[in-house]
């Protein structure tokens, strides 16, 4: 048995233990050690998914790295990680995030200088990067549980870091409320995903209450979807049904599906872009990682007699969130709503039910991290230099800050799914997918592109261009730390958008199993055709 | 030689991340070293031109796969170029007067301190057209044809200051995504029909037949009239024609680059690489006729009331471009036509408007004709380039226009029938339109007397004067071609017959004889000429424009298609999306809200039993043991 | 007379001596034994040694008895060897020496709180603790204000508890319906007296132990009524022995004919028996008394209370229904249904807009017992094995939280009012991390030890056929989070308040008393398997 | 005499005792209330015993008797104390605490 999956989570996790005991203070040098030993554990916990994903290999078995150790026998609980290509590349993501969501957020947490010279809260530093720490290590775990429980657990309990992350560290650019805003939308956040988790907690209780009572006590996933499969588990159609919409409000509140989304607007547009961006760049795809393992899985028949819903659901979403991106008059809001709408397109993929559709959900995970992240970390910039959320307090930035405004635009074209980069790739599949089993709904859902070019390029055109604003002019262009945030990020969008192989081989054959699990194949093309010309000069 | 393909797309390219992630230190060579890019590009197509010309018919096509790009289970999408007759024609233009072009804007933007990003944009521009005309399969198509959306997005923008630019760019991106949408539905019923979106199977190659031919004939025509959406939105067409009047407020090579000469006549391209599935689908096809009938006389007409030199000419190649459509929707007959019209007219369409740009230069960045007047002596190359370009366009005999415009309307009239003279009486129609047109802003632009109007903030009055030769160069460059094209090409059908593997070839049924069209469309010509000497040759031109007939009032506000758009989409989507917000804070979010509240309210309620007296305590007590025995009682009777 | 004479049988009258198992029963002997020595000690031992003294006895005598437990459940007294003690009067059972453990366990934790003497500011020099000086003199009297000039305390709550401690013990252990209502008025008559003996807002205090004093024999009452309907009933009061009866195991007597034909008896007494119970759980609408009492006594005696008490009250609560009836499941378990869902509901709703820590505490612990209720509802051995774990994670939670809002003062004592808990988590980030974490593991947050307490009851009870209670108790739960979030939003997320209660810093006693409540929370939340397993053996009664 | 009589005057008096300590203000009534609920409850285990025809029930009448007067000590030191700081033994003056 292997200990690289339990070391690839309990690094981040020790290390959020490490930063929050380390010695408070206000001075620079011990903010300074703080962060960088903070910095340096999301590295290694980077090092360690890529050994994860390295070391996985596309064509063996469904889970690999496996391992086992007994957790609360009582309840056949083992806490067991496994990873497939699609947790694989999930766990890439949120390593890949964490250390360049730290860097972003180098200075939102330091402690608070009083007018009189002291500081207040000087714990401020350790807290925000071992929170930080924290969430990584529960979403780590999550993505990697192959255990019903151990998943439950890790996906609940990291509402805690998250909601302390949004509560305790605001972006300063409120308004005079802001603390009262802030707290509300924490409170928001956690109550909504707290109230999801619950009624998933019933179904949890209750799929092991059914399944041990066919001898079948176990929380281990592959164990109770093999046993689905193979018949020796038989839930009852309502019973099946009930319990499928237990998992999945739990995970259609994270995700967030519509109509449950109204606490990610207030979330991410009170916390600090960081934040925002660890909300719904990573811990939100839990939720849609979820659908996609458990939901599928553990319930096929529902998941197809509900799957069809669930696509209208995801349509509205997608439509929805885009027209509310377009009205809103605050940045962060904007890219919350933005995220809703990319959000619908995931879901949709993913219920759509064909490979084209799932990889495309998978790889829009991913895609919509890396972007979002872009997109929301250059917005934090923006906004931490003037003080305010609010479009209408910016305009001519690109005139003062070029490299800003230009690393906006990038973000925002990834936004809108521009070919060439990679969240282009995803939602190209999600849409063919779901087209070729639901024409109409694949239609209405292309609308979505042409609502995302008007939020992006608005949202462009009004703080970027046209005459320099007051309280814009003398705004510092991006910094050489700022500017170590935005490459990668710039880099992975457009070498993903070019050449997303790498993250396809993972994924194509965990689609594949998770296809058959909910007995679905792909419709056959009318006429077939040689998919390619793929010749060489004759 | 295959090998060379990718260099096509991959010079440029490299330019543009040179240029764009270089930094100040190429603030000084960056124009340059874009322009070498293009003029490697375009050497590199010479080559491979050259090398074609080499082989006969049947080998001419090359293929080139790169890397396998999206391969999913059932979905396999290549980076994988195709370089044919088609291509080629394409990529010459592209390249060759995309480096005039370049080379025209070192003059142009030399005082631009943003120069190196501009060229940064042109490189990123020619990069994706060459891939869009290069791809292989539609998805790749796709991407190139985005790409030029983005480059068109970036320099229309360019000057982003101007809340005008800014505002014109995000709408040309917009209006361009409503036709993308049309692209991306296309290419998924491809998908979900064939399996694939590669041209080869599709369409067949070169005898060969494609999916498209066991396709049904409804499954094509949505196929074709999504294609047809997507060459509207490219191609400013109408309905998706209102973003290339403010596109001018680009710098003006990139109008006359790609909003006249290479990106808009991408809708050409499409319909014509997708003649094998236009073909099998009647009903699209006159669809795309209608389009490009309509188009160029929308166009036509806008063109007539404009007083913005580049807005006149938008509309003309506005118009233009719906000959090019309305030959392409005619089928193999007119594919050729089509694709013969869009070279010359990319000659003269981007030497006009190089010679724009140049009178802008002299003119202290003066667009509204109605201030010039007599500039023939001041700016002779210029004069002399724009009048060849100005005689091309209106179809002077033996010039470019003449040639590739008298096939279309011969074209059009061999579509036979009602729907033959209709078509061939609105080419007959536009061509004089054109020629009234285009005579106005020559005469506006030329003769006359001078109007210069002085700066309302320095009261000085431009000194106009010949542009440098970087600039001129180019355009006597275009005039030659606008000149001789048309002749070449006609020369012995040779363009005709370098296609025909292509395209395909089919003989007309015209009802008139080919010279009774040359004739007609002769006199058309004339008749506007003539018209537009009567009303702005003889007498002096008013410097405020009079205020017309209710047709030229609209004619100036593009024919109301803002104001439609507006009144259609723009102010019922933001009521839409204004109610929405409201919606979502009080209604959804305010649902979730008032439940707390309800919980809160419940709770205040509920308190309120919790009186303090320990005799009321002891009364609930009282009352639930009641209520416990009763009910257990209850329980065993039931 | 006659009777007698019957019942006696034949005519050589001697009266068996009992016989009575000494060393199983020594948990209990030698806390009620060390009660008995601190009351001695009171009686002789000059004033300023009595504190010493009485800690010293008082955890001793815990210690003792909890070593006593460890060893009798070694010998296997909890699984193989369980049993019934003195005449079938006390059973000793897995669930009886669980629940004894746990109980001694929070009584050690709660002595130590008593014996907290560093918060209070010091008078002539001495520390004091949290009870009144003198508990006879008239607040704000001139003979308060001398005992409390003279730096009397009362030292007299140590032998009190250990008394409750005694009553406690035997409450889950009682085999019979006497031994229970004894035992039952043994733990609650100390703790009247203890409720009334807070140093500062006497007046509460007194009220506090007025309305429990009242209510509790009111409840003892219906008990006792019940007690006898039952006996009445089934002709005995022993739990086996009424549970035979009912299920007509029992063989039949005229008199037996006659009391069974009529089943009233039985429900109704049934029912009043409950009624005493549920009273001791604080379950709806038998709760009223639970939140001004919290609020009123002296708070390490609230947390005492609320840990113990409960912890007892279930365990009888048990036996009662476990052992005497399981052949009327279909009768009590619906009501029961109905109590559950009220109490979880009524609990976590009235909690939400409460303005003191100390009610909202006790509001928690109503919803709480409604959690409770729904593993005693599963009637399987997995919801008993469930709720003993239960209990041991709630104690310590309890205990903990209650341990913390000592520290939280003003110059008026503890301030338990929330607002003056904002911004709390910026002055002493610990204490209200702590707190918090106590919060959070109320709220049922997984990684605590009360989240692993509430799947296992909500998982026996969904096996037990409760589902629709499991959906109940998990929307409540949501309620209920909603008012430990706000706790803690006052905490960390608002601004302090100027001139707001400062922590104190405690001594060792207090320290280690919250410590132990943090490391059970953190155990029972990670590794659990361990105490689930003591549990799941444990859960298996004695007839 | 049928001994169910005494059963229903064990009920009765039962029924006045929980009245009682509903109606009545005086803690101390209020107290002998509950007294006389527990004395109701002696009354039936007695009769009880004599139905059933063994001693248990009026062995548990000796207990309630002791306990009782334990109750009574605890009792009263509570009511005496709250009386010496109100001046009132009515327990609806106890109500600082409410809500």
């Amino acid at each position: 048995m292997s200990y690289l999956l339990t070391a690839t989570c309990a690094v981040p996790a020790a290390g959020a233990v490490l930063t929050a005991a380390l010695p408070a203070g206000s001075s620079q040098g011990r903010r300074r050690t703080t962060k960088g030993i903070a910095l340096a554990v999301s590295a290694a916990t980077l090092a360690l998914t890529a050994a994860v994903a390295a070391g996985f290999e596309p064509g063996g078995a469904r889970y690999q790295l496996t391992e086992s150790h007994s957790w609360i026998r009582s309840f056949g609980i083992n806490f067991s990680l496994g990873v497939d290509g699609i947790s694989a590349v999930l766990a890439l993501l949120t390593a890949v995030l964490v250390p360049i969501v730290m860097l972003a957020s180098w200075h939102d947490a330091d402690p608070i200088r009083n007018p009189d010279g002291t500081f207040e809260n000087v714990r401020r530093t350790q807290g925000f990067f071992a929170l930080v720490l924290a969430v990584e290590a529960m979403v780590l775990v999550s993505f990697l549980a192959t255990d019903i429980f151990v998943f439950y657990v890790f996906f609940e309990a990291m509402l805690i870091p998250m909601y302390f992350l949004i509560g305790g560290f605001g972006d300063r650019a409120g308004g005079p409320d802001s603390g009262a805003q802030r707290s509300y939308a924490a409170v928001k956040f956690l109550l909504y995903n707290l109230l999801g988790g619950l009624v998933m907690l019933a179904a949890v209780i209750g799929l092991y209450v059914i399944a041990q009572n066919q001898g079948q006590a176990t929380f281990d996933l592959p164990t109770l979807t093999g046993a689905i499969a193979d018949g020796k588990l038989v839930i009852d159609p309502t019973a099946e049904k009930v319990l499928f919409l237990g998992f999945f409000f739990a995970f259609a509140v994270k995700a967030p599906l519509w109509p449950l989304h109204t606490w990610l607007p207030n979330a991410m547009g009170e916390a600090t872009a960081g934040t925002a961006v660890l909300i719904t760049a990573v811990v939100d795809k839990v939720g849609t990682f979820a659908m996609l393992r458990f939901c599928l899985g553990l319930f096929p028949g529902a998941s197809r007699t509900f799957g069809p819903y669930i696509l209208v659901l995801s349509l509205i979403g997608i439509v929805y969130g885009a027209l509310l991106a377009i009205g809103q008059k605050d940045i962060k809001r904007l890219v919350a709503y933005a995220s809703i709408s990319h959000f619908g397109f995931i879901i949709m993929g993913i219920f759509a039910f064909t490979s084209q559709g799932q990889t495309g959900a998978t790889l829009y995970m991913v895609n919509h991290g890396i972007s979002t992240a872009a997109w929301m970390l250059v917005a934090g910039f923006l906004i931490s230099r003037r003080g305010s959320r609010l479009i209408s307090d910016f305009g001519g930035v690109q005139k003062v800050a070029p490299v800003l405004a230009g690393t906006f635009l990038i973000g925002g074209l990834a936004t809108l799914s521009l070919p060439g980069m990679a969240p282009f790739v995803s939602e190209f599949l999600v849409l063919v997918g779901t087209f070729s089993k639901y024409p109409v709904i694949g239609i209405a859902a292309t609308f979505g592109i042409v609502l995302a070019a008007l939020y992006a390029l608005l949202l462009y055109q009004r703080t970027m261009t046209g005459p320099v604003k007051a309280g814009i002019e003398g705004m510092a262009d991006l910094k050489v730390r700022e500017l170590l945030v935005v490459a990668p990020l710039v880099a992975l969008t457009l070498f993903l958008g070019v050449y997303p192989k790498p993250l396809t081989d993972l994924v194509n054959p965990a689609v594949d199993a998770t296809l058959s699990q909910v007995h679905q194949t792909d419709p056959a093309p009318a006429h077939p055709v040689a998919a390619t010309t793929g010749g060489e000069h004759k | 030689m295959n090998s060379l393909i990718p260099l096509l797309v991959a010079a440029p390219l490299a330019g543009a991340a040179l240029l764009l992630l270089g930094g100040r230190r190429l603030d000084r060579s960056g124009p340059w070293l874009g322009t070498l890019a293009a003029a490697l590009s375009f050497a590199f197509g010479l080559a491979l031109f050259l090398d074609m010309l080499g082989r006969s018919g049947e080998e001419r096509a090359l293929h080139q796969r790169l890397f396998s790009w999206i391969p999913v289970n059932g979905f396999q999408a290549d980076v994988s170029f195709q370089l044919d007759q088609l291509s080629i024609v394409f990529v010459l233009l592209i390249t060759g007067v995309g480096t005039l072009i370049h080379l025209y804007s070192v003059g142009y933007m030399a005082h631009d301190e943003r120069r190196r990003r501009f060229f940064g944009y042109l490189n990123l521009f020619l990069a994706a057209m060459l891939l869009l005309v290069l791809a292989d399969n539609y998805l790749l198509l796709y991407v190139g044809w985005e790409g030029v959306g983005l480059a068109s997005y970036l320099l229309i923008g360019f000057w982003q200051h101007k809340p005008s630019a800014a505002t014109a760019a995000k709408k040309a991106f917009i209006v361009n995504r409503v036709g993308d949408m049309g692209l991306s539905i296309a290419i998924m019923l491809m998908f979900t029909e064939f399996g694939s979106f590669a041209f080869g199977p599709i369409l067949g190659s070169e005898g060969t037949a494609g999916g498209a031919q066991q396709a049904g004939e409804g499954k094509l025509t949505a196929i074709g009239l999504l294609l047809l959406l997507a060459a509207c939105g490219k191609s400013a067409q109408v309905p998706l024609q209102s973003w290339l009047g403010d596109a001018m407020e680009g710098p003006t090579p990139v109008s006359a680059l790609i909003h006249a000469a290479t990106m808009v006549t991408a809708g050409v391209y499409l319909i014509t690489r997708s003649g094998a599935i236009f073909n099998l689908a009647p009903d699209a096809q006159t669809a795309v006729v209608a389009v490009g009938a309509v188009t160029l006389l929308f166009g036509a007409i806008v063109g007539c009331a404009k007083d913005d030199i580049k807005k006149a000419l938008a509309g003309s190649t506005m118009s233009q471009i719906g000959y090019m459509v309305l030959a392409a929707g005619l089928g193999p007959i007119g594919y050729a036509f089509a694709i013969m019209h869009l070279v010359t007219h990319g000659f003269f369409k981007a030497g006009l408007f190089l010679g724009a740009g140049s009178v802008m230069h002299g003119m202290d960045d003066e667009v509204n004709m109605r201030h010039y007047g007599a500039l023939r002596k001041y700016m002779p190359v210029t004069f002399v380039t724009f009048g060849l370009g100005y005689l091309a366009i209106i179809g002077f005999p033996g010039l470019s226009g003449f040639f590739s415009k008298d096939k279309i309307i011969e074209a059009a009239f061999a579509r036979g029938g009602t729907e033959g003279w209709i078509l061939g009486l609105c080419a007959l129609t536009g061509a004089a339109v054109t020629a009234f047109y285009m005579t106005r802003v020559m005469l506006l632009t030329f003769f006359g007397e001078k109007r210069w109007q002085p700066d309302p903030e320095t009261g000085e009055e431009p000194h106009p004067h010949e542009s440098p030769s970087t600039m001129t160069v180019p355009m006597i460059v275009l005039a030659i071609g606008s000149v001789f094209a048309g002749g070449l090409f006609t020369l012995n059908s040779s363009f005709l017959k370098w296609l025909e593997p292509v395209t395909g070839h089919a003989e007309g049924n015209s009802p008139l004889q080919p010279l009774t069209v040359t004739l007609l469309t002769t006199v058309c010509m004339l008749a506007g000429v003539g018209l537009a000497y009567l009303m702005y040759g003889r007498s002096p031109v008013p410097v405020t424009p009079p205020v017309g007939s209710p047709l030229t009032r609209a004619a100036r506000r593009d024919l109301l298609q803002d104001d439609f758009n507006h009144a259609v989409l723009v102010r019922p989507g933001s009521g839409l999306t204004a109610s929405l917000v409201y919606l979502d804070s009080k209604g959804l979010d305010g649902f979730v809200n008032g439940l707390a509240a309800t919980i809160g309210g419940i709770s205040g309620r509920l308190r309120r039993i919790q009186t303090g007296f320990a005799r009321s305590y002891a009364l609930s007590m009282f009352g639930g043991a009641l209520l416990l025995a009763a009910t257990t009682l209850l329980m065993r009777s039931v | 007379m006659s009777h007698w004479l019957a019942a006696a049988g034949g005519n050589s009258p001697s009266i068996p001596a009992p016989h009575i198992e000494y060393g199983q029963l020594s948990p209990m002997l030698l806390v009620f034994g060390a009660a008995l020595v601190g009351i001695l000690v009171e009686a002789f031992l000059p004033r300023r040694l009595r504190y010493g003294t009485q800690v010293t006895i008082s955890l001793l005598g815990l210690a003792g008895s909890f070593a006593a437990v460890v060893v009798l459940a070694a010998q296997g007294h909890a699984t193989t060897k369980s049993g019934l003690l003195a005449m079938g009067a006390v059973a000793i059972d897995g669930p009886a020496l669980f629940l004894q453990g746990v109980i001694l366990l929070s009584a050690v934790v709660a002595v130590l709180t008593y014996a907290e003497r560093r918060l209070e500011p010091q008078l002539n020099g001495h520390g004091v603790d949290a009870f009144a000086a003198q508990g006879a003199s008239v607040p704000g009297g001139e003979q308060e204000r001398q005992a409390t000039k003279a730096g009397l305390t009362t030292t007299e709550v140590f032998p009190l508890t250990l008394f409750a401690v005694g009553g406690m013990l035997l409450f889950p252990a009682a085999n019979d319906l006497l031994t229970m209502f004894v035992a039952l008025e043994v733990l609650s008559l100390p703790l009247y007296l203890l409720c009334a003996l807070a140093r500062r807002r006497r007046l509460l205090s007194q009220e506090a132990a007025v309305k429990y004093f009242l209510l509790g024999a009111f409840a003892s009452a219906f008990f006792l009524f019940g007690t006898a309907l039952l006996y009445g009933y089934a002709g005995s009061v022993r739990l086996s022995d009424i549970a035979d009866v009912v299920s007509g195991v029992a063989p039949m007597t005229p008199a037996l004919a006659v009391t069974t034909q009529n089943d009233a008896l039985l429900l109704i007494g049934l029912a009043m028996i409950s009624v005493g119970l549920l009273f001791k759980v604080g379950a709806v609408p038998f709760h009223s008394w639970t939140p001004d009492v919290y609020q009123g006594a002296p708070t390490p005696v609230t947390g005492f209370m609320a840990a113990a008490t409960k912890t007892a009250a279930f365990g009888a609560f048990l036996r009662l229904f476990y052992v005497a009836f399981p052949g009327l499941k279909w009768d009590w378990r619906p009501v029961m249904w109905g109590v559950a869902i009220l109490t979880m509901v009524v609990g976590a709703i009235l909690a939400v807009t409460q303005q003191d820590v100390k009610r909202l505490l006790a509001y928690s612990s109503i919803a709480h017992a409604g959690f409770i209720l729904t593993g005693v509802i599963a009637t399987n051995r997995q919801g008993l094995g469930a709720v003993l774990f239960y209990l041991l994670a709630y104690s310590f939670v309890t205990l903990g939280a209650f341990a913390v809002v000592t520290l939280v003062r003003d110059s008026k004592g503890e301030a338990t009012h929330l607002s003056s808990w904002a911004g709390l988590g910026r002055r002493s980030p610990l204490v209200a991390a702590v707190f918090a974490l106590f919060l959070l593991s109320f709220a049922g947050i997984p990684l605590t030890s009360g989240f692993t307490g509430k799947f296992a009851v909500f998982q026996a009870a969904a096996a037990g056929g409760a589902t629709p209670l499991v959906i109940v108790g998990v929307l409540s739960s949501a309620i209920a989070a909603f008012f430990y979030i706000r706790v803690i939003v006052l905490m960390f997320f608002s601004d302090p308040k100027t001139g707001g209660p400062a922590v104190a810093v405690p001594s060792p006693l207090t320290a280690t008393a919250i410590g132990l409540g943090v490391l059970v929370t953190l155990v029972l939340g990670l590794a659990p398997q361990y105490f689930l397993d003591l549990a799941s053996k444990a859960s298996f009664f004695a007839r | 005499m049928n001994p169910v009589n005494y059963l229903y005057l064990a009920a009765l008096l039962f029924t006045i005792g929980a009245s009682g300590v509903l109606i009545r203000r005086n803690a101390i009534v209020l107290f002998m209330c509950v007294e006389l609920m527990l004395n109701a409850s002696n009354l039936a285990l007695v009769t009880f015993s004599r139905m059933h025809g063994n001693l248990d029930g009026q062995i548990i009448a000796f207990f309630t008797m002791v306990v009782a007067a334990a109750e009574v000590v605890v009792g009263l030191a509570i009511i005496v104390s709250i009386f010496r700081t109100r001046h009132s033994a009515s327990v609806d003056d106890s109500n600082l605490m409410k809500l």
